[in-house]
């Protein structure tokens, strides 16, 4: 392993960071905000100019043939400037679901308008009462002449009322209560019986609830077997973006933190000179450089396990790094005292991304049950033929 | 010792519920409750009370208040939680009033205390500055002498609620003497005298709470000063100290905890109700304990009021620790049990356009109330002066 | 409610607390503790000798007639001292099970030697794997023409190498499996089928396993119907001990710590002086405050609540105190640096006292569970007849 | 960036799981791991590492050591733990012996490394002093020149496994300098030098590591001097700093997850493994994930290994932060799942006589490492030291 940036890595990393320096301070992203409209237009055309949308994705289908580091130096970034386009809900997440779920061809009429950002997708797994995890499937799909019509509801929808069209998964009725037959189905936007309730969250990003009300679909993407699996595939990378922006907001909170309590004084002194403060900085910065760690066993699970390893490890480190991130960034609202709490101030922007994060693609405590339950089915297997329950 | 519940506390408990029930009308009632009610709703609820004969409910009878003990009073902050009914506004009632009733002139309480009973009079604390947070003693807002008027000119800050106040009582700099504890007096001013400005601050919760109060050669009644010049610090201590056992709130963490309760039925996860899941029932559990420890600790602060004595001093300090650091576990919690709903931005329906969003009932203002909750520890003296206090008071550190 | 101590309460206090400034300082404790006997037989003496074996038991008996106020009191000032005897199995647990269990001609037989030292009784309710939770329940009584016979394995007998008898649960056969059958018999510790093994605990109080092979009982306590409502009342009062001795021994980890941290020196300062150093000690004893608060909402339950409402409360209660003194107590080990780890220094003997008591009478984590599942219980109840699980 | 795991660490990991497998005796293998093993298995274990020419895992080819990368030496020091080998006498290894290595002359090493080697000679290591614990430097122990030797006297404290160490490395004072760091000095004594006295400290976990150890005028060498006279500080401060990636001491954290994951199946409540209840494996699955992020951190740790910079500075700090925390976290909740026998003291089998005890298989030992964690955060420098060493070297506070 190597955990410093190769010379092409820090090209990236220089160039989006370079880009938030330019067009993300703190005024220009209190503006995006307060515009309401789920970020600009143009940035998005930036994203795409720069290949930043299709970062992470195949070349054969306009991609640039990176990895998931890629999209972690990119979310990283992303997370020090608290970019509010849907980045992760329609690049990442929808990108690699769609990468995963569709056939070739599919993947060829589809992907480049993503990467090029001149058609957005959005990604509808999610339901009310499913908590982000994918298994809890109620939303349905009928056959009829004309192909699958959908009936159902989608919540938190990331980028949802920004989008072209939907992939929406929807269980087959002839499979009704097995995990493994849900569909992902291509909708768009505009297709009758479908009516979207824009959401907008507290992190001035935006997401939709869906309704769908006999919406005839486009196409099913790939086949029924690995519906499942593709969301699951897309999920680990869109839960590594996530965790890599939160390093990132973690990074700034640091900085931004530590410059406050250098500049501020309080009893005629600088208020770095006091221990209590000094030591909760120290303890902010090894949970920050735990959590980064963590990011690392994330990101070196795309190379060193199997997709199923892989979704358990990504949960994991999904609810641990949004538990760290809390944490931190509420710390560093604390350490600046009432300008902290300001909207106009930066610090409280990390905090609210990092609520944001936990809750989405599966809150914190619901993704740690779901693990706790894979654990104990790894015991019980493990233990079908070994001495067990011995008396003392 | 004795534990036996007092019976007239019972019966007391059962006065207050019988009037809220018989009196409180149906706009005053069951609405939501977060640090402070819009100002109408709580205009008409403190005529009500004030109508009842119950509108000073924390004052000494010869003040015009109730009379009643510590432990009545947080009986009825309970009831009034649990009831719904708009918050009082407790700059006046809980801050300036003892204030008022121990140092200021009969003049002084028969002009303000008419009209703050009336629900016509709305007060603000200016305390805070831009240079002076924690080092609260550093104020430099001055205050000249002129006349009959001082001449006051400078900033206050996180001044709550000072866009809809009527009145502002604020401390001010009235002399550059040696120790800068002394140089500082206590003022009342009216909000439309000419010179004051009001900026809003937005607060990360999106709503508008706080404000910047700019002062410019406001030209404020020498007859407004409280106490003497130069008593500022000491009536401050006072005021401060009157505040102990309210610090953890609890009428909040009840309303938390009763909305923790609804949800765990009402928010399901993966077609069963949360509660019936270990995970949650097991955090559920853990904070019905805390709420009862943290309220048998509100008791004993209480009982504690007006004793000189170390565990007397620090006991408000500890209880704000514990108490708020609950607030925000338990604001935060219930957010996670929203699910997806808890990224979901509702907007306050007194601010913004009227909006109905997805699970808009169980939902609003759940994440708004979590985000003013980081505040908690900052407001009031943050939790890290707190600490010192303690230490000092307990330890001698 | 009031909060001081009454004069008569102060006395007994006073009492207990010149008892143990004269028999308890740290080189006394220490002699007890390595003479490995779970403490002195005249200390023993001087608890009945001072009426404190029978504080809290009823007049009629020999007892005082006291409450569980005096119970608390007397436990407080023997956590400050770190009290080996075993006053919490053989006084409160045993005395206050057999109370609520015996007839009055039993309690008459029973209670005034336990209660005047020339008898000791421990209670024999737990077992390998039932954690402390006296609901579990394997052992189990055979009618036979002499009486009943007992079989099984108890362990974790508070005080169990010292006595004369035990009170031991166990389940009649004729109903196997409801939760409500479980008798309390009171066998000799000589009786022909028992064996007791020593089981030395990390604080220097003594406990023991006992193997329970044909063990012909003395006689049965009460009847069937309160075996189980008798120990649990026998539980609360014990735990409300285990509780009240935390809260003193948090009291004297603060009040030692307090003085190290005013003498020692580091840097040519008094160590006290370091901000990091007092805030913690702040945090500590606002804990502590909150655990004795903790301790009166326990002491109310015994006031104002029925007897399965108390048995929740002090469960509760148990779980909670427990947790912040294994807090409070470990960090004054830190506080201390390397003396804070010596068997010669006091400190470290206060949080063994607190690891010990998570454990006794139900690990913490298992009554914290225990009470989720009854709070489970309560929720399904009161919703027989609501509106439940409404969609969004 | 760069995750693919490096093969050729792959193949090293067989090779050293191949010599455990192979060459380790059974009556080395499987023992009980915690802080350090009985010195006969360990000289036991020394040899046949010696033997197979993996004597010095930690030390450069150049000076009898086998040149591993940290890396390597962490798959060596986890694969030994996995395989329950004795622990190494890590004082002469890890912190001594890159002293030797860097400072030592030809003639010190040709008369310290041959003994060491063939498990003959222990050392242990001299810092602390009654009055200098976080102060180090204020240490008191005086060295006074005296011809050919120096003849020192003074007192030392926490000096584990003092009693069985053969030779001591220490610091004394050789001058009363200006700057109290000038005037410390790095001596080896033999602890058989008349005037040597060592007495035991047991501690909490009811066992006996720890030591003072007294000098009343005992004559060292001076030819025992590392490096030269005042160089004792800088010597230090390069023995410390070695010591980064080991401040978590992860092969223990493994042995505990270990230990956990096989409790959780062997031990029963209520007629079910713990595992098979939610609350306790949602703790267990915590732990696994909590583990994986300090194995990472410790990757991380050791690939900064020599580099000059804040994080590299800091980063052994943080490590020690969280890694001590987890390991008092793991080792409690372990003796939290061992239920009634959490609360049994299981003697030592090295020490006192032996007894069976009931669970003693299963039990022995968990809480007496419990409680040895609480040290954790106390030596090698106090956790509160390590923050103030990550605040001013990541943000020069």
């Amino acid at each position: 392993m190597q955990f410093e940036l190769s010379s092409e890595q820090q090209l990236l990393r220089d160039s989006v960071a370079r880009f938030i320096a330019e067009n993300y301070d703190v005024t220009q992203r209190l503006a995006l905000v307060k515009a309401d409209e789920g970020g600009s237009g143009a940035n998005w055309q930036g994203f795409a100019a720069n290949g930043w949308l299709g970062a992470a994705l195949p070349e054969q289908f306009s991609g640039f043939g990176g990895s998931a580091i890629e999209t972690a130096i990119i979310s990283q970034q992303f997370g020090r400037g608290l970019v509010v386009e849907p980045y992760l809900g329609c690049a990442v997440l929808t990108g690699q679901t769609l990468l995963a779920a569709a056939t070739p061809s599919q993947c060829e009429r589809w992907l480049p308008g993503l990467i090029d950002g001149s058609q957005r997708l959005a990604l509808a797994y999610s339901e009310p009462w499913s908590h982000g995890m994918p298994e809890i499937v109620q939303t349905h799909a009928d056959h009829s002449p004309n192909g699958y019509v959908l009936h159902g509801r989608k919540t938190l929808v990331l980028g949802g009322p920004l989008v072209d069209g939907y992939v929406v998964s929807a269980r087959l009725p002839s499979h009704p209560t097995s995990r493994g037959s849900v569909g992902l189905f291509l909708v768009r936007s505009d297709a009758p019986g479908l009516t979207a309730t824009r959401l907008p969250l507290h992190d001035g990003t935006q997401a939709a609830e869906i309704v769908l009300d006999a919406v005839l679909a486009v196409e099913m993407l790939g086949d029924l077997e690995h519906g499942l699996p593709a969301l699951r595939e897309g999920l680990s990378h869109a839960m590594l973006s996530l965790c890599a922006e939160l390093v990132g907001a973690m990074e700034r909170t640091l900085e931004i933190t530590a410059d406050y309590l250098r500049n501020r004084k309080q009893f005629n002194v600088q208020i770095a000179t006091f221990q209590s403060l000094q030591h909760r900085m120290a303890d902010m910065a090894a949970e920050t450089e735990l959590a980064r760690s963590m990011l690392f066993v994330a990101l070196a699970s795309f190379f060193n396990e199997c997709a199923n390893e892989r979704y358990e490890t990504l949960s994991s480190a999904k609810s641990f790094i949004c538990g760290v991130a809390r944490n931190v960034c509420a710390q560093g609202i604390q350490l600046h005292g009432g300008i902290g709490m300001t909207e106009e101030y930066s610090v409280g922007h990390y905090f609210k991304r990092a609520v944001v994060a936990d809750v989405l693609l599966g809150t914190g405590t619901v993704r740690e049950m779901a693990t706790a339950r894979r654990l104990q089915k790894r015991f019980s297997d493990a233990r079908t033929d070994s001495t067990y329950a011995r008396a003392p | 010792m004795d534990f036996n519940v007092d019976p007239a506390l019972v019966s007391f408990r059962t006065t207050v519920q019988d009037f809220l029930r018989n009196e409180l009308p149906r706009d005053l009632a069951n609405l939501p409750r977060s640090i402070s009610s819009e100002r109408s709703e709580t205009a008409d609820w403190q005529r009500l009370l004030t109508a009842h004969g119950w509108g000073a409910p924390y004052w000494p009878v010869n003040r015009g208040g109730t009379g009643w003990s510590v432990e009545q009073q947080i009986i009825f902050d309970e009831e009034c939680a649990a009831a719904g009914t708009p918050t009082l506004d407790n700059f006046a009632h809980k801050l300036l009033g003892p204030v008022l009733n121990h140092f200021a002139t009969d003049d002084q309480r028969a002009e303000h205390v008419g009209p703050t009973l009336a629900g016509e009079r709305f007060w603000c604390q200016g305390f805070s500055e831009p240079g002076s947070g924690s080092d609260l003693a550093s104020l430099r807002t001055r205050a000249q002498r002129d006349g009959d008027f001082y001449v006051v000119n400078g900033q206050k800050i996180w001044t709550s609620y000072a866009h809809r106040a009527d009145w502002i009582f604020l401390l001010v700099r009235t002399s550059q003497s040696e120790k800068k504890q002394l140089g500082i007096s206590f003022l009342l001013a009216d909000m439309k005298t000419p010179g004051i400005t009001v900026r809003p601050i937005m607060s990360i919760d999106g709503r508008h709470h706080l404000n910047e109060v700019f002062f410019d050669n406001v030209r404020v009644p020498a007859a407004n000063l409280i106490g003497r010049e130069g008593e500022g610090w000491s009536i401050t201590k006072y005021l401060l100290n009157n505040e102990h056992a309210s610090t953890a709130e609890l009428p909040m963490l009840q309303v938390f905890l009763r909305r923790m309760q609804n949800l765990a039925v009402e928010i399901q996860l993966d077609g069963k109700a949360l509660v019936e899941h270990p995970e949650f029932a097991l955090r559920l559990s853990r904070f019905e304990t805390e709420m009862k420890a943290v309220s048998m600790m509100v008791q004993r602060t209480a009982a504690l009021h007006g004793q000189e004595s170390p565990i007397a001093h620090a006991m408000g300090s500890m209880l704000k620790l514990r108490g708020t650091d609950l607030q925000q576990r338990m604001s935060a919690f219930i957010v996670e049990m929203l699910g997806d709903y808890g990224a979901v931005f509702y907007p306050c329906p007194h601010e913004g356009p009227a909006t109905s969003l997805p699970l808009q009932e169980l939902a609003a203002g759940a994440a708004s109330e979590m985000f003013l909750r980081r505040a908690s520890t900052i407001y009031g003296g943050t939790n890290e002066v707190q600490r010192g206090i303690i230490a000092k008071a307990l330890y001698g550190f």
